[in-house]
């Protein structure tokens, strides 16, 4: 199983296939012990080639990021072979890669990190039980559930999946932002009984915002949550709970 | 055997039910069963002798940690502020209302299948949603929104934090009649 | 006030999240805060000066009693079930996330290289990030940030425990482990 076939590229085990092109790099600056700042990127390109190669000849589909990869790969080798330029300041064309390379492993430390602290219920247990207190019967019943978001979006999803997801195309980000600013409106209303039109635009200044409540202030006036009156002196408006 | 205290105290502390020494000798494999009484023993005596919050007590059959009866009320507080439940019909309700907004019992009605009307007053006592108004409609029909309340409990700055079906659909969800 | 120490034992042990002082404050009603953190202290020294089979740790903002990491194996094979474990791929964008939030999926991507799509909803499900809002920015797309959970399951005080990236590059001269 994990012998090296014959048109196998020596670096890879057979059963061994990378996460994404970022993981598939890392393991060749690896295998190859490489300088990270330094790679040898016609190597490591015809590697990587390899790889891919090898795994269309076992009949899996490569991911289109390790293409996109392998382009990026191409273009930096077509531009080390290219004479430098008078600037020759230009930055090293390696940089494109060794970049994300970098920041991708210092997130490979990061998690690494993450895994050797002391996990909850693998290193680490709490006590679960809630019957090991005296005198203090669990009254509650078990069809209640601890909620959070994600509980509300599945209860939200079961019922779009029962009626049409017709009845629910408004859900865009823009009629929300709208349902969130009479949200607002209502709260600035039940606490001081009344603001003026001025008030509510305010503090909140890109053009955006300002449709957006003005849309708020429509809807509510359509559904009777507030009432809109006109000073006759002042010409102020102002907004009441309805 | 100092060790082995500690190893069976972590066992009491970590396990849902009374534990039996029976259970703890095929935990450990090794020890026989004289040395992990002993241990219980010693254990039991430890958290009696000294003041407090919780004892062992050997309890159907096994042994297991309870609170000391002294604390109760201070427990029974503790457990009354637990963090919300809500059962799965408030859920959904509640899910409607957030998403819907304004909306109408009748709506609600409409898409649940079932009268509203238990979870609406449950979800207004526990302050989750409120009146925005009434719609002039015959009868003139309360409008729910929710409250800030709400955006306690799920903790939301506002309700465009809230995903959209979009955002789950991009996240890997399968739909069930999609035609995008 | 040694009845102070042991009623707050007695909450450390019934609470099944991690507790913290403000709570315990207004379980207890009378008691300052100075009192409460010292009782605190002196129970996390007293469990942390024996042998014991648990000690008290400070975690996502509060307080709770956590078995010994030593006694792991025989925990592990007391409760049987094995936890579920998270993935590489989970577990980078974890730490992605955990380090760059707030964030948004295209920076996720654009790090790793690849869809994350799935990798997220899973951590979503498990409560170990969440939607912090939405960026202003073309599809209003969702800001990720981590959960109090996810202090919990890694034994953080706070995301401030997390050791800097320049911390752990200077660590790791070494290379990271092989995906094997």
């Amino acid at each position: 199983m994990e012998q090296t076939q014959d048109q196998t590229p020596y670096f890879v085990k057979l059963g061994e296939l990378f996460d994404g092109p970022m993981d598939l790099l890392v393991h060749l600056v690896k295998k190859n012990e490489v300088d990270i700042h330094d790679i040898p990127i016609a190597l490591i390109a015809q590697q990587y080639m390899e790889y891919l190669e090898w795994v269309k000849s076992l009949n899996i589909d490569v991911a289109g990021e390790f293409l996109v990869m392998a382009a990026t790969l191409a273009h930096i080798k077509s531009r080390m072979l290219l004479p430098t330029q008078e600037e020759d300041e230009d930055e090293d064309p390696r940089m494109e890669i060794i970049r994300p390379l970098a920041e991708y492993l210092q997130l490979k430390y990061a998690a690494e990190d993450l895994m050797s602290r002391n996990r909850l219920d693998w290193d680490v247990f709490v006590r679960t039980g809630f019957d090991g207190t005296e005198a203090l019967p669990e009254k509650e019943s078990s069809d209640l559930v601890q909620v959070g978001l994600f509980e509300l979006i599945e209860a939200f999803q079961e019922i779009v999946k029962r009626v049409s997801p017709k009845y629910f195309l408004d859900l865009t980000p823009d009629v929300i932002s709208v349902k969130s600013r009479i949200s607002q409106i209502k709260d600035i209303l039940e606490d001081q009984g009344s603001a003026t039109f001025q008030e509510l635009f305010e503090t909140h200044a890109t053009r955006g915002d300002i449709i957006v409540t003005f849309l708020a202030i429509l809807e509510m006036a359509k559904g009777q949550m507030i009432r809109i009156m006109q000073h006759v002196k002042s010409g102020i408006i102002r907004i009441f709970n309805g | 055997m100092d060790n082995l205290k500690a190893i069976v105290e972590s066992l009491l502390f970590a396990s849902d039910t009374p534990i039996t020494i029976d259970k703890i000798k095929s935990v450990l494999e090794a020890s026989d069963r004289k040395a992990i009484r002993e241990a219980l023993t010693s254990l039991a005596e430890e958290y009696e002798s000294s003041n407090r919050g919780f004892f062992l007590t050997e309890v159907a059959g096994g042994f297991q940690f309870r609170t000391r009866p002294e604390c109760r009320e201070w427990i029974r507080r503790l457990k009354e502020t637990r963090p919300a439940r809500l059962s799965r019909a408030a859920l959904e309700t509640l899910a409607i209302i957030a998403y819907k907004q304004p909306v109408l019992r009748s709506d609600l009605e409409y898409l649940r299948g079932v009268d509203c009307g238990g979870t609406l007053r449950t979800l207004l006592e526990r302050k989750l949603i409120r009146a925005l108004g009434r719609k002039n409609l015959p009868g003139r029909p309360i409008i729910y929104g929710t409250t800030k309340q709400f955006l306690e409990l799920f903790d939301l700055k506002d309700l465009t934090g809230l995903p959209t079906l979009q955002d789950l659909k991009d996240l890997g969800e399968t739909w069930p009649n999609d035609s995008s």
